[in-house]
């Protein structure tokens, strides 16, 4: 496994964020598998003080759940006892919410030691005096959509999930109960928009991350942190089309069990809801991580990262920097344009901006 | 320190349900939720029995542990209780609990989950004894009256106990000598049933066969 | 088992407060309808109980606790036999809680599903709440005061053109004894024996069985008293369903005696489940099974010859019908091996006392008096008879079926078993304090059968069984011993979806020219029919709403006091009666000594009204005093032997079962167990009845060094009149009051007591002491004997095992036996349907799918079905099913795939209504008055079929098939 | 303390406010008065202004092919705001109980959480679009701004109280209301109320000069 650090000016950090997270992921799941070796369909230590105690005791040594019939309507209510709740439990409170705990803290303080020592990657040519049209207005405004919306659960997500242990202490239950609650309610209407604007983004950057002939040298190399040259890459490198695709399939994966979470009316079983549950976890961990990194790059980690999707234009040189195949075909195109033009269009000086439409459509 | 229990003894549950009803008599509990229910193993064959489940009042409750909110309490009674005013309805401790005791009201069609609901052993809640609140969220507070939660009194047969747990382990260990005794003093059991695949009473096709 | 905690928890003062046993009414400042409207529910009429948020009709707070008491009401629950004991929380007037009733001799504070619901009474939301009548096919509200004016005047005019007769009064077992008994004295005024109850659907093939067997049709023993049995025998029936709280009595033995419980039924049911042995038998093969047991008794020497010798007439005979019943035959007949039955035998026999409990499993069949006779048979052979432990223990069904039927709402008998003969009527006349010829006159003049080659008056002739009202409706007007057809009829808490072939019930409610319903639920009446006018729905009140007495299975009489007042504009059934009466023009007549307040009648004087003529089954100790005390004194009555010791009801039993003899001022403390000798007869002893003479065919009948303890007689003797008193030379015993009264008259028509009172005082039972017989020789089959079923899907017995000739008029109507019978149905129907109950339902189920906490139990009319015959026809469970009666009736159901039923029976529950052959009636019903649960009504699909003697009907044993939806 | 405050007096105070305002902001445009048209009318300003008002609810073929997006999002957002507004069972409650003191028919909860979910998509990517775009960019102030902020805020706010647990989010969600009724009279939110008179003037002068608008 490849260890990020120590290496030189390398621009694509995101890529070894990706590798590294690909890494923690390896890391988690081991764990998992190895914490249910050691605890062989251990059941809850209810220490029951009752003459059932027996006839549970029974009850649960039989493999499959118990179940009977009953005239009482709902879910499982014919199941007699369900003791896979229990390996839930288990997982949530003595692997999810540590685990999770680690690897975001983790993530924090490796970018924060990362930034330290590397600093912010700049444009290694400095500033251009010509930029290049990279996302359009729509692009922008969905992915700022889902940007807002991925904040927005992420915050309350981890408010459910950690608030237990950091927050109740400074909140006190009452005051806790209030977050949390406007943090569900919150996270359970938000939901749904994130599986829209993830439908958005698909439909819109889908063709620009299909994976290229290019994009295993650039994993070779570590996205380039492995030697000095530059990587070669397309409009989206390799570290953004693998980011782009734990999106579809993660954030698909998150989307899909918080649905089956936010409808308790589905008359799925506990297992279901539980298993959901999990995968909607370790899901929104993986990608929390991973916007993590993002928006570190985004901000902080490298310089001219951001103005493409700011602005909707990027510097020429950090383009051809990160982004070489695309922006020299760009260039070839006569797409570059002056940061005066670029300013007159934005209207940054006051002037009437031109209708600009369809001009960049890019990317092929 | 008592630690209130409930025992089922499956010899004598014939699944009458009193304790279902009985339940939403004393709590007055809405269509959909029911913090008690009667299961029957092995309905309609040999060996057939019926249990009434409802939350069990652990003393190690799952469903405190997971609470996100930290909602649930046990009492000096060994009563678990949890706190409607601080529980969001997330749903965590109906996943936990093996016995399925968590209950949820539906909320509309769209179905967030409603504050959760459950057997509280006829013993209310955080607010104050008999107080309209109290029952207005939680039901009953039997225990509170001196008087033990109305499922198991009402139980048609007896075969619901609820209680301290030492009173009901001597109830019950007098229920079992008296079994015994009752075989040894007679010198016979009449345990060997004589259950046997049914045999075949339909009309035509026993003419047939 | 009581369990109190009593650690150091507050105590409050509720819990300690004393049990003030009625609320004062004068001091309510709210009725509960007020309350209601006060907060709101009421709005619409109609409110989904899901709206019903927690707490709203129940104890307002702690804090508003001061603005009324909680008072503690003791009354009985309406749902089954039982008789268990309900402590209501009344407050304000309104129904806030109920509590275990620990005292209670019956039941300790147990309740099953029903019982631990019925506050559900207090909401009330799918109440009938007004007089309603439909008019051009909608539900119209009208007042009272119409609605009787309309109902009377129609009465009144059929009376004029078709005679009393054409009019038929259904009543109810939900009445309690005074209601029962008015009823039955209102139909003889009105002048008809067209008058019937339930019971001639659930039990009357045990009461004339039993009856003829030893003297009376009922319960012998208590539900307590299994506690003394050393084993228990339950056929035909399920009480875990059907009686769940006599289970609590059958365990207590069964775990403390180790008495084995042996079931015999045709269904796993979840009684069997608890059962040490389980016999399976095919429905309608009770007599091939007990037979075969007693083959293994006889075999073996088993009987207890000494009783038989010195009890029983008749056991030879029986011996000889048994000894036909070989265990190769029993099993080819009833599907039941022979090792199964012989380990019953032999439990049976080594196992003494042990009792025998059967329900409608054994007596809804056309040969249900064969059945019951038969078990009986079987219990004297055991000499399991009069004594504690043993007995008949015959679950009945409602809460007061017993009542009913011994207050003769039946089309055969006036009150207290008279029959209707003249004797009886006047001595009812002279109770009731009319003229006799003025009674007659109520009746039509001419006569439609002949006795002993004499017309015989139409009073004294069988009315018309509810079994069979449907036919008195739809009969050819020639084929009916009667002057026409019924033209209306009056359905005071029945449900009819509790009597078989619906479809031809459809008809007849068609065809009538008024229907009225007097019930608090519409019922499945006011639905099922597509009338458009001409129906009239009452509403009555619930026994919550009134008070007064009710006969527990075992005889018992129980005080209820009134848990709520009257709801919305309910009446209670007496005043109903009263202000119907006044319509007709009785009431005067109706009500002479009984006390009219507001138009309602006062329940005390009705009791003790009854008192003075009930003579026959010891109705005459139960006063309400004595009732009253006993109900305050719960506690203080044994749980096993129902005895009071010490207390003010000392020496008492608990609801002095009767025959409870003589004056309420003897003080007789009732009788526990009938015919048990072990006591003397002022102290609850008795011995079999001499009903049947004293001799046939040179046998003698009567006991044979049998009595009872202290009887000074030492051996049979006939029953006591004038004339045996003064041989005897004890009339001097006899005060000079009493000997006016009763000279000329004998135990049962003297109305002074002193016959009763002289013979008991010399140790003797008033009516003889005689042999049990177990030949009926005035029966169809003076020895039970098997007959197949109408509908039988065993072709190949029924030339050995054939059902009766058609018979040209019983009961007024012709009835069909072998007609049927010749028809093979079997191919296209090829499988046996059975019918039962569900512990979450009473009866047809109007009441208990109208509430919500017992609704929400059971939502599916279902029919189980064997794998077996669900893959034969690729049924899975939970699908959809059409079953086919034999008579062609269809009902849309849900398929319950199960082993509970062998393979070629089908079993559904009879509680659904509502639904009618795959339509859905619920916008048919009042606003706001249909139940929560609808379904199809199983005995839409059941088919023809009635005893020989009761005109019981078949339910329990027909055909049908069943097919995917 | 806060919580009667905000029940109380600041409700009060700010739907006079609100009331106040919006009169008196109307009153003004409308006493600034028009200037006196003297061509010869070549058809009705009224019925024009009628139009005009109506017949601008559907959007122009332009609108339609270029600014979807805009369009799609707008409606969802002011149509849902106008459903969660007005027919969202706590709001009918409150509305009955505060002011009209009768109620009207509810949407059923599912219906108003999809049109919540509907009107939050359509007011966020509004939002983005305002600052994206470089012409709306351009054309915002920080009214506009301020506006749709505080738009969003009662919007959430009302949304993460729908447990109806907590009197606290209630309360803050009431608060934020009441500060933006407040903050409506004088700020661009009029347009509630204006475009009535902007699509009428613009619809009359139209109508005037027989131009179908």
């Amino acid at each position: 496994m490849r260890t990020p650090a120590h290496h030189k000016t390398v621009p694509h950090a995101l890529g070894v964020f990706g590798i590294y997270l690909l890494g923690l992921c390896l890391l988690l799941f081991s764990t998992l598998v190895d914490a249910q070796e050691k605890q062989p369909k251990e059941l809850p230590t209810v220490q029951m003080m009752n003459p059932a105690a027996e006839f549970w005791r029974d009850v649960r040594q039989r493999s499959a759940p118990v179940s009977g019939k009953t005239q009482v309507g709902g879910v499982e209510t014919g199941v007699l006892i369900n003791a896979t709740g229990d390996r839930w439990r288990q997982f949530r409170m003595s692997q999810l919410i540590p685990i999770s705990g680690y690897i975001l803290g983790g993530m924090v303080i490796l970018l924060v030691a990362f930034y330290a020592i590397r600093g912010r990657v700049p444009i290694e040519g400095g500033m251009s005096e010509h930029k290049l049209p990279r996302y359009t207005g729509y692009e922008r405004m969905i992915h700022w959509f889902m940007a807002s919306i991925f904040i927005f659960l992420a915050v309350t997500g981890l408010i459910l999930l950690f608030g237990r242990p950091l927050l109740i202490p400074v909140l006190g239950k009452e005051g806790f109960s209030i977050l949390a609650s406007a943090s569900k309610e919150g996270h359970n209407l938000m939901g749904p928009l994130f599986l829209l604007a993830l439908v958005m983004i698909i439909i819109q950057f889908v063709r620009r991350n299909i994976y290229q002939k290019g994009d295993l040298s650039w994993l070779i190399r570590g996205g380039g942190i492995i030697g000095k040259k530059h990587v070669p890459s397309n409009f989206f490198n390799m570290g953004e089309k693998t980011m782009f695709w734990l999106l579809v399939f993660v954030g698909g994966l998150i989307g899909v069990s918080g649905l089956i979470l936010v409808f308790p009316v589905l008359g799925l079983g506990r297992e279901i809801m539980a298993l959901a549950h999990v995968g909607h976890a370790i899901g929104a961990i993986l990608m929390i991580t991973v916007i993590i990194g993002h928006i570190y790059i985004g901000t902080v980690g490298m310089e001219g990262a951001i103005e493409g999707m700011k602005t909707g234009y990027c510097d020429l040189n950090w383009a051809k920097e990160h982004h070489d195949l695309w922006a020299s075909k760009a260039e070839e195109n006569g797409e570059a344009l002056s940061n005066q033009e670029v300013a007159k269009m934005r209207g940054d000086r006051g002037s009437v901006p031109p209708v600009h439409s369809g001009l960049q459509e890019s990317g092929k | 320190m008592a630690r209130m229990k409930f025992y089922c003894d499956p010899e004598r549950c014939i699944e009458c349900n009193a304790c279902v009803t009985a339940c939403k008599n004393e709590n007055e509990v809405p269509w959909g939720v029911n913090r008690r229910r009667v299961v029957t193993i092995k309905d309609g064959d040999p060996g057939e029995r019926s249990l009434s489940v409802a939350c069990m009042h652990c003393s190690d409750a799952p469903c405190a542990t997971v609470c996100p909110v930290d909602c649930f309490y046990t009492t000096q009674d060994g009563v678990v209780l949890h706190d409607k005013d601080i529980c969001i309805g997330c749903g965590y401790c109906f996943y936990a609990c093996p016995f399925g005791a968590p209950q949820f009201p539906e909320d509309g069609a769209f179905a967030t989950r409603g504050k959760m609901d459950k057997c509280t052993f006829c013993a209310g809640g955080p607010e104050a004894d008999h107080s309209a609140d109290e029952h207005r969220k939680y039901g009953s507070n039997r225990l509170a009256e001196g008087k033990l939660p109305l499922c198991a009194e009402m139980c048609s047969t007896k075969a619901l106990l609820a209680g301290d747990a030492d009173v009901i382990s001597d109830v019950y260990r007098k229920r079992i000598i008296n079994r015994g005794a009752a075989v040894l003093a007679r010198g016979v059991s009449f345990q060997d049933a004589s259950f046997r695949a049914p045999s075949n009473l339909g009309g035509k096709s026993s003419s047939q066969e | 088992m009581k369990l109190r905690k009593t650690s150091d928890l507050a105590i409050d003062q509720r819990a300690e407060s004393e049990i003030s046993c009625k609320s004062d009414s004068g001091g309510q400042t709210m009725t509960r309808r007020d309350f209601l409207r006060n907060s709101g529910l009421m709005a619409g009429g109609a409110v989904l109980a899901t709206n019903f948020a927690p707490g709203m009709v129940k104890r307002a707070s702690a804090e508003e606790m001061g603005a009324g008491s909680v008072s503690k009401v003791k009354t009985i629950c309406t749902h089954c036999s039982v008789g268990c004991g309900i402590i209501a929380e009344v407050q304000n007037g309104v129904w806030i809680g109920q509590e275990p009733a620990f005292d209670h001799p019956f039941s300790h504070g147990a309740h099953c599903a029903k019982g631990a619901s019925v506050r559900e009474h207090g909401h009330g939301e799918r109440r009938l709440k007004y007089p309603t009548k439909l008019v051009g096919g909608k539900w119209k509200r009208i007042s009272w005061e119409q609605a009787i004016n309309e109902i009377g005047d129609q009465m009144l005019q059929i009376r004029e053109q078709s005679g009393p007769d054409s009019v038929y009064w259904l009543g109810s077992a939900k009445h309690n004894n005074e209601q029962a008994y008015l009823f039955r004295k209102f139909a003889a005024f009105w002048g008809t024996n067209n008058v019937d109850h339930q019971a001639r659907i659930c039990h009357s093939t045990t009461v004339a069985g039993v009856a003829n067997t030893w003297g009376y049709g009922a319960m012998t023993n208590s539900y307590n008293d299994i506690h003394n049995s050393k084993a228990i025998l339950i056929i035909g029936g399920n009480p875990a369903e059907a009686h769940p709280v006599s289970l609590q009595h059958v365990f207590k033995a069964k775990e403390e005696n180790n008495a084995p419980l042996i079931v015999i039924d045709p269904r796993f049911t979840r009684t069997a489940a608890h059962a040490n042995q389980f016999l399976r038998l095919r429905p309608g093969t009770d007599i091939p099974v007990v037979w075969g047991m007693l083959w293994h008794i006889f075999k073996n020497g088993w009987e207890d010859k000494e009783f038989i010798r010195q009890r029983v007439y008749g056991m030879e005979d029986v011996k000889k019908e048994v000894a036909k019943w070989t265990p190769d035959e029993v099993e080819r007949v009833s599907g039941v091996p022979e090792h199964q039955v012989y380990a019953a035998a032999k439990t049976m026999a080594d196992n003494r006392p042990g009792t025998f409990i059967w329900c409608m499993g054994g007596t809804q069949h056309t040969i249900g008096n064969n059945n019951t006779r038969a078990y009986c048979a079987f219990q004297l052979a055991l000499g399991n008879m009069g004594t504690a432990g043993g007995g008949t223990n015959i679950f009945r069904g409602h809460d007061n079926v017993q009542g009913a039927t011994d207050f003769g709402v039946l089309s055969h008998t006036l009150p207290g078993y008279y029959g209707l003969s003249a004797g009886a009527w006047k001595h009812w006349a002279k109770v009731w304090d009319v003229d006799y010829e003025w009674l007659a006159a109520r009746f039509d003049e001419g006569s439609y059968e002949k006795s002993k080659g004499k017309d015989m008056p139409i009073m004294n002739t069988k009315g018309i069984p509810v079994s069979r009202w449907i036919d008195g409706v739809l009969e050819e007007k020639g084929n009916i011993a009667q002057k026409d057809n019924i033209r209306a009829m009056v359905l005071w808490g029945h449900a009819p979806n509790s009597q078989t072939r619906g479809k031809e019930m459809k008809l007849a409610m068609e065809k009538l020219d008024t229907l009225i319903i007097v019930d608090p639920y519409p019922t499945v009446s006011a639905v099922m029919h597509d009338r458009t006018d001409g129906v009239y729905l009452l509403p009555a009140c619930t026994q919550f709403e009134t008070y007064g007495s009710v006969t527990a299975s075992n005889r018992s009489l129980q005080w209820r006091d009134k848990v709520i007042e009257p709801m919305f504009e309910s009446m209670t059934d007496q005043t109903i009666m009263y202000r119907l009466a006044k319509k007709l023009g009785f009431a005067d007549e109706l009500f002479k000594h009984i006390k009219i307040e507001n138009d309602e009648p006062l329940i005390e004087d009705i009791t003790l009204e009854y008192n003075k003529g009930m003579w026959t089954i010891g109705y005459t100790g139960q006063s309400p005093d004595r009732m009253k005390k006993q109900q305050r004194n719960w506690g203080t009555f044994d749980y096993t032997s129902l005895l009071a010791e010490g207390g003010p009801c000392h020496g008492e039993y608990y609801g002095l079962p009767w025959p409870c003899w003589g004056t309420a001022e003897m003080g007789h403390p009732g009788t526990p167990n009938l015919y048990d000798t072990s006591k003397p007869v002022s102290r609850g002893g008795l011995n079999f009845r001499a009903r049947f003479g004293v001799e046939r065919n040179g046998v003698n009948l009567l006991a044979e060094g049998s009595y009872p303890v202290g009887n000074e007689l030492k051996s049979g003797h006939p029953e006591f009149t004038d004339k045996l008193l003064k041989k005897l030379g004890w009339w001097d015993d006899l005060t000079e009051d009493e000997k006016q009264l009763a000279e000329g008259k004998n135990w049962k028509t003297d109305r002074s007591g002193g016959i009763q009172r002289v013979a008991i005082k010399h140790g003797c039972a008033p009516f003889g002491n005689a042999k049990a017989r177990v030949v009926v020789w005035t029966f169809p089959d003076p020895v039970p004997i098997h007959r197949e079923p109408l509908y039988t899907s065993r072709r190949d017995l029924v030339e050995k095992y054939p059902t009766y000739e058609d018979r040209k008029s019983y009961y007024r109507l012709p009835v069909r036996y072998g007609s049927i019978q010749a028809k093979d149905y079997s191919q296209d129907y090829p499988i046996i349907l059975t019918s039962g109950r569900l512990v979450e339902y009473e009866g047809g189920g109007d009441e208990t799918r109208s509430n919500a906490w017992l609704a929400e139990l059971q939502q599916d009319m279902f029919v189980e079905m064997n794998p077996r015959d669900a893959n034969d026809v690729g049924v899975r469970d939970g699908d959809d099913v059409w079953l086919e009666g034999a008579e062609g009736a269809r009902l849309k159901i849900k398929a319950q795939v199960t082993r509970r039923v062998a393979p070629g029976v089908a079993f559904m529950p009879f509680h659904f209504g509502g639904h009618f052959e795959g339509r859905d009636l619920r916008s048919k019903y009042p606003e706001g008055a249909d139940p929560y649960v609808l379904g199809e009504a199983c005995n839409t699909a059941m088919t023809y079929g009635y005893d020989s003697v009761t005109q019981m009907q078949e339910t329990k044993c027909s055909l049908c098939r069943i097919s995917k939806a | 303390m806060i919580g009667e405050f905000i029940d109380g007096p600041l409700w009060y105070f700010s739907i006079t406010a609100f009331v106040i305002g919006v009169v008196w902001r109307i009153v003004a445009i409308v006493r600034a008065g028009l200037k006196p048209d003297l061509s010869i009318a070549r058809g009705s300003a009224g019925s024009g202004a009628v139009r005009a008002i109506f017949s601008r609810f559907v959007p122009e073929r332009t609108v339609t092919t270029r600014s979807r997006l805009q369009l799609i999002a707008g409606y969802m957002f002011h149509v849902g705001l106008l459903v969660l507004l007005f027919f969202a069972q706590p709001h009918v409650d409150f509305i009955a109980e505060r002011i009209t003191g009768f109620d009207w028919p509810a949407v059923p909860h599912w219906v108003f959480i999809v049109t919540a979910e509907f009107a939050f998509a359509g007011l966020i990517l509004l939002w983005l679009h305002r600052v994206l775009n470089p012409v709306t960019r351009l054309l915002s102030d920080l009214d506009d701004h301020i506006g749709s902020i505080l738009v969003f805020l009662v919007m959430l706010t009302g949304c993460l109280a729908l447990a109806q647990s907590h009197e606290s989010l209630r309360l803050l969600h009431l608060f934020l209301a009441e500060v933006f009724l407040i903050y409506f009279p004088f700020s661009k939110l009029m347009h509630a109320f204006t475009f009535v008179m902007s699509r009428g003037y613009t619809g009359a002068t139209m109508g005037r000069k027989g131009v179908n608008a």
